[in-house]
């Protein structure tokens, strides 16, 4: 590969012996910690993978593993310099990232949809007109909302809280009706709330978004391993578990389930692994 | 409606919260004795009747003082270490969270110091070290038996003042994502959805440090103006 | 370095609103200096009254006002704001809360900030307003109540004007402080300054760019600030008075 | 004109005053001595007021000034003081110190109060200073100009707290002389002071007090001729000395 | 001992010394007086190098004091000070004010050093007090261990500056009699200082400046009886009137 030196991951790897993976602390059930500070989650276990086949690449059976927490404002500049070689949480792959960081194979695909409580009286986008709506600052999601009530002159109050936690909270305590998210966050949020049983995801999905795990830029080979990796774990039919665990089963750290089933977008996707934005 | 408080999230995360407050006190007392060494030199320099050190020393705590800390946090986070790596050949990728935390408040907090000790050693009075003078001691005996012994005695209260300044605003480290006290309690109250229970503990906790604290602040207080 | 320079994108069209990136900074600056003022001043009345209320004689007032200091002084300003903007409401009559929360979001945001700011300052205030009256002469207040003043004339017209110019120098870097712990409302959504060059983060995927014109408008403040209570100080210089540094 | 009796003051447990009494009649000059911490300070200050006293009675003017109903700010505004530090208030020129009680308190119209403030500068012979700020006077100026306060208050009598003692001594007398031209015209005074050429020259009598006591409350020249208590012939013996 | 030639000095434009020149003998008592601001401290000061100045010659004891080659400190460490406001060090106990400049700047041991200060601690009648901090003792006691500590470090001569004029009245005594011991004695003293008492017993020239010049340098007989200069005869007159 003619990858310029300064991206080179996979000597910087063997060079120092260790492989720096940033993850999140709170994306359920993406990466995240449980209650004993270990981190887990869906994406986490693609990261484990990529890290087996990093390994076996290099014949480094023994590479050190360092956990990095980031934050979703600060986990682009750290791909950029360095203090972390990949990134699997909850990061959706469009094209103004790529031209910072490069994304590996698509490891999920969302759709942004509502949580609302049941009784509102909200089935999707089009009754959101006038009201208060609750998204996180920062995520595609805001943005898709923001272009939906200048194009369509909704009139809504678009409230964007620091994260996901807080956006439920403004939900929860009535100060917007309807949270429209990344369908797989609002389950997580659902599953935490004091009453699941009042809450619901509606509407059909806004956009269809794919996450994929970020390395560095224009690095080929590193991409390479990394990719063949989460191909393998798809077409394998391990994929298939794996999702089971995360979304149709209880989770740590409370046992909650966010019972999700598997889209027809993940279907397609497990038989079809590639790295397209989806926009 | 009225909220409907659960705070059961809270026993279980107390190892957690545990180890986010002794990461907020280590970067607390780095903070606090970096920046009193570094803040008495820059407070000197100030005072030196040498102009390019007094200009150097004022310089540096006026741009300090002007930047919000988190931005500073964030420049120590982001900007410096990549800096300092190509300069040093440290590897990259080394977890430089906790160490730029502790030079960012270090540096910025030795700012806030240099004007307070700036401060005391004017409160001393000038005849103190005319009088050092006089019985033939040097500028360093002068400062070092006379000026600063009773600056910093004026100067304590204000000293730990800063100090309760500083454990309070450690809280801004969530920047990058380190967890301190405020960060582990925002932390658990997000995952577990008890956000507002976690961030009411969190206030409870540092409310009866910091008063605490304040009780000290007031007792030298006492002392010094006896 | 590997890092792509790409100032212009301040200048490309944001992603919503017929607006600038630059333009969306500068409406955070403007949230920034509003919230901030408004804060201000609130911060000055509040905390000039209790800072009189603590040195004026009589246990009841004065150990009320140091209740109130204590209070929003120990605990930290992220979860004042909290308190503010979430749990306030919820313990308001349940019509009230719910008619409040339907208001416009923006003005809850600012509403919640501003209060919040407002009381946290206004207790440093007080205790700088506070050791302005201590530290001055014992005899000024009693020369005006020996020419017949009342205890709120001799305030009026003897210790406060003299304490106030005083407290100029303290009260330059509170009012600093303002502008510098109004970048915490952006954790309850409010897109001042900070959160719109996050935000900026987030859409450009240009952080350095970012991070240094917000860094560069918070200095520029600074500038004015400092300018603006310099003219104060001026002003209000007393001819011939040789006061502290 | 003052009556004090039986006075005692204590803060917490230490006592400063202890059943203290003496007389001001009309037109008299009282000078007021003894060591530091004696309690000469306290004592002026109870008599308008400025600190409150546990036990005694004084009546100044018929007002009695322990009583809770008394009007404190309306007596003292009828009672001129002036103290050790000078006390003018250093933001405002010193034709505004002249004249912001007059007009605050007395309710004057500004212009009679300002014909009265430079009077009355012009007495202490300050006219030419009245624009200036006290800060850009010498401290002797600085104690004629607050003895011309007091005045403008019409006062009926005039309580002195170590006037000089805080002067260079060039300046000691420039005040003095001040004094010593009111006392002439009658003023009634009270004056704590160690200046005994001054209290030779003017006071009636000397009230000499030691931890808190009265210990001689004599005509001047009895005082200066054959104090009786020892303490007052060893302080004498002190300040005279040299 | 100190021979001060052709001394001025100014802060940027404004002259405070201008072209001072007197002696003082081994064994002299010289009274340095004059109006506020005239200069005076200021002169003491250039004596030891505690202010500099920008022309002229003073020579303390066969050493130049202008001179930049001059080790400041050695030079100071014999030339005993006394100031105005006592500059005792609050943080130390009396002993240790003692013996603080004995032990760091002299390099006498410990045990030497206590027992010349409180040789010197017993002579200003203080013995007792050794174990207390200066806010323990009143204004004249902190003054007579001010000189204690001077006189600890064996001065060839020693250097006042108005050393009674913070004190209360009786106080002033207390110290004015050790320093007259102190002048019997022989020590060369430099007292700047208004009490033409002290003047009077035991100074053997006076020194009159105004305006930064010394205007009259003559022996106290003839200063006394027939002051020369009109400003001397009227300052004179003020500070002896009442
Ligand atoms: N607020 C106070 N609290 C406690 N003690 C006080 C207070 N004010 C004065 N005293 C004490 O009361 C005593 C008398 O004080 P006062 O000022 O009346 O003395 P004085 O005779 O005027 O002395 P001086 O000549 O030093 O002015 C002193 O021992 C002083 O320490
Ligand atoms: N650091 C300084 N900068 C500028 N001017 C000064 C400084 N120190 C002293 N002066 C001025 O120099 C003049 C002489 O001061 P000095 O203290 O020697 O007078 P003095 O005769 O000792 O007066 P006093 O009797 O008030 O002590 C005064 O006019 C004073 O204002
Ligand atoms: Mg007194
Ligand atoms: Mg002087």
């Amino acid at each position: 590969a003619a990858a310029p030196a300064s991206a080179d991951t996979l000597k910087k790897i063997k060079d120092s012996g260790a492989i720096s993976l940033g993850h999140r602390e709170s994306s359920i059930p993406f990466s995240y910690y449980d209650d004993k500070q270990q981190v887990i989650g869906y994406s986490q276990e693609f990261m484990l993978k990529a890290v087996d086949a990093v390994k076996a690449d290099l014949k480094l059976p023994n590479l050190a593993v360092k956990l990095v927490p980031v934050t979703s404002q600060n986990r682009i500049p750290l791909i950029q310099n360095g203090t972390i070689d990949i990134e699997c949480g909850s990061t959706t792959n469009n094209l103004e990232r790529q031209k910072q960081v490069s994304f590996s194979d698509t490891i999920f695909i969302i759709g942004t949809r509502l949580l609302t409580k049941k009784d509102s009286g909200i089935r999707g986008f089009p009754d959101l007109a006038g009201k208060n709506v609750v998204t996180t600052a920062g995520t595609t999601s805001e943005r898709l909302l923001r272009k939906l009530n200048d194009d369509k002159k909704m009139g809504m109050n678009i409230i964007s809280a620091k994260d996901h936690g807080e956006s439920f909270l403004t939900l929860e305590t009535g100060r917007a009706v309807a949270f429209m998210m990344d369908d797989a966050l609002l389950y997580g949020e659902l599953a935490k709330a004091r009453k699941p049983a009042d809450w619901h995801v509606v509407g059909t999905p806004m956009s269809r978004e794919a996450y994929g795990c970020m390395l560095p830029k224009d690095d080929a080979a590193f991409k390479k391993v990394v990719d063949a990796a989460i191909a393998k774990t798809m077409t394998s039919g391990e994929a298939e578990k794996i999702y089971a665990r995360w979304f149709m089963n209880p989770i740590p750290p409370k046992g909650l389930n966010l019972n999700m089933p598997l889209s027809d977008d993940m279907k397609a996707l497990f038989k079809n692994p590639n790295d397209k934005a989806l926009e | 409606m009225g909220y409907d408080f659960d705070w059961s999230s809270i026993p279980g995360a107390l190892p957690f919260l545990w180890e986010g407050m002794k990461i907020t006190l280590d970067i607390t007392a780095t903070a606090i004795a970096v920046g009193i060494v570094w803040g008495t030199l820059l407070a000197m320099m100030r005072l030196s009747s040498l102009t390019p050190l007094s200009w150097l020393a004022a310089g540096y705590v006026n741009l300090f003082r002007s930047i919000p800390l988190v931005m500073v946090l964030l420049w120590f986070f982001l900007i410096v270490p990549r800096l300092l790596e190509s300069v040093l050949g440290l590897a990259p990728g080394s977890d430089v969270r906790l160490a730029s935390a502790m030079v960012g408040f270090a540096l910025f907090e030795s700012a806030y110091y240099a004007e307070i000790i700036r401060a005391g050693i004017q409160s001393v009075p000038k005849g103190q070290v005319a009088a050092a003078y006089a019985l033939g001691m040097s500028y360093g005996q002068a400062m070092r038996l006379v000026v600063l012994p009773q600056a910093f005695r004026n100067m304590v209260p204000l000293l730990l003042t800063q100090a309760i300044i500083l454990f309070q605003d450690t809280s801004l480290v969530y920047v990058s994502a380190l967890a301190d006290f405020f960060g582990a309690a925002y932390k658990v109250g997000d995952r577990d959805g008890r956000i507002v229970e976690l961030l009411l503990f969190a206030g409870a906790v540092y409310f009866v440090i910091c008063y605490s604290a304040s009780l000290l602040v007031r007792y030298f207080r006492k002392r010094v103006g006896a | 370095m590997s890092y792509a320079w790409h100032w212009e994108v301040l200048l490309q069209p944001a992603a919503s609103g017929d607006t600038t990136y630059l333009g969306w900074m500068l409406a955070g600056f403007e949230t920034t200096v509003a919230l901030s003022l408004a804060a201000w001043l609130m911060a000055l009345l509040l905390g000039g009254m209790v800072g009189v209320l603590r040195t004026v004689p009589g246990r009841l007032w004065s150990g009320l006002a140091a209740a109130y200091v204590e209070l929003f002084r120990n605990v930290p300003l992220l979860v004042q704001l909290f308190s503010w903007y979430f749990v306030l409401p919820e313990l308001l009559p349940p019509a009230w809360g719910d008619a409040y929360k339907q208001t416009n979001p923006f003005l809850q945001q600012f509403f919640a900030a501003c209060v919040c700011l407002g009381f946290f300052t206004s207790a440093r205030v007080a205790e700088q307003v506070r050791s302005g009256i201590d530290s001055l002469p014992r005899g000024q207040k009693n020369a005006g109540l020996a020419l017949g003043f009342t205890l709120a004339q001799t305030y009026r017209y003897v210790m406060l004007p003299m304490a106030l110019r005083l407290i100029v120098p303290p009260l330059t870097s509170e009012f600093l402080n303002v502008f510098k712990n109004s970048a915490v409302a952006s954790t309850i959504g409010l897109l001042e300054l900070a959160a719109q060059g996050r935000q900026l983060v987030d859409y450009t995927a240009q952080p350095f760019e970012s991070f240094i014109a917000v860094t560069l408008l918070y200095m520029l403040i600074n500038v004015f600030v400092m300018a603006g209570m310099r003219w104060v100080e001026r002003k209000t210089r007393v001819p011939g008075y040789i006061g502290g540094k | 004109m003052i009556s004090i009796r039986g006075v005692s003051k204590h803060y917490g447990s230490f006592q400063v005053l202890t059943d203290c009494s003496t007389e001001v009649n009309k037109g008299e000059v009282i000078v007021v001595c003894g060591p530091s911490g004696s309690g000469k300070s306290t004592l002026i200050k109870c008599v308008n007021g400025l600190e409150p006293f546990q036990q005694g009675e004084i009546v100044v003017n018929g007002i009695s000034v322990g009583d809770p109903k008394t009007n404190l700010p309306r007596l003292r505004a009828h009672v001129g003081m002036v103290f050790q530090h000078f006390e003018l208030f250093p933001h405002m020129s010193i034709a505004a110190n002249l004249t912001v009680a007059q007009e605050k308190v007395l309710g004057r119209p500004r212009d009679e109060a300002l014909e009265r403030g430079l009077k009355l500068l012009d007495r202490v012979g300050l006219k030419a200073h009245a624009h200036k700020h006290p800060g850009e006077l010498s401290g002797g100026q600085q104690q004629r100009v607050a003895i011309a306060r007091a005045l403008a208050m019409d006062p009926i009598c005039m309580l002195f707290d170590e006037p000089t003692s805080a002067l260079d001594p060039e300046m000691i007398n420039e005040v003095l002389d001040v004094m010593v031209e009111l006392a002439q015209e009658g003023m009634t005074m009270m004056v704590v002071t160690h200046e005994m050429g001054f209290a030779r020259k003017v006071a009636h009598r000397v009230v000499f007090m030691d931890q808190g006591r009265i210990v001689e409350d004599a005509a001047k020249e009895a005082f200066f001729a054959t104090p009786r208590s020892e303490r007052a012939q060893q302080f004498l013996a002190k300040i005279l000395h040299h």
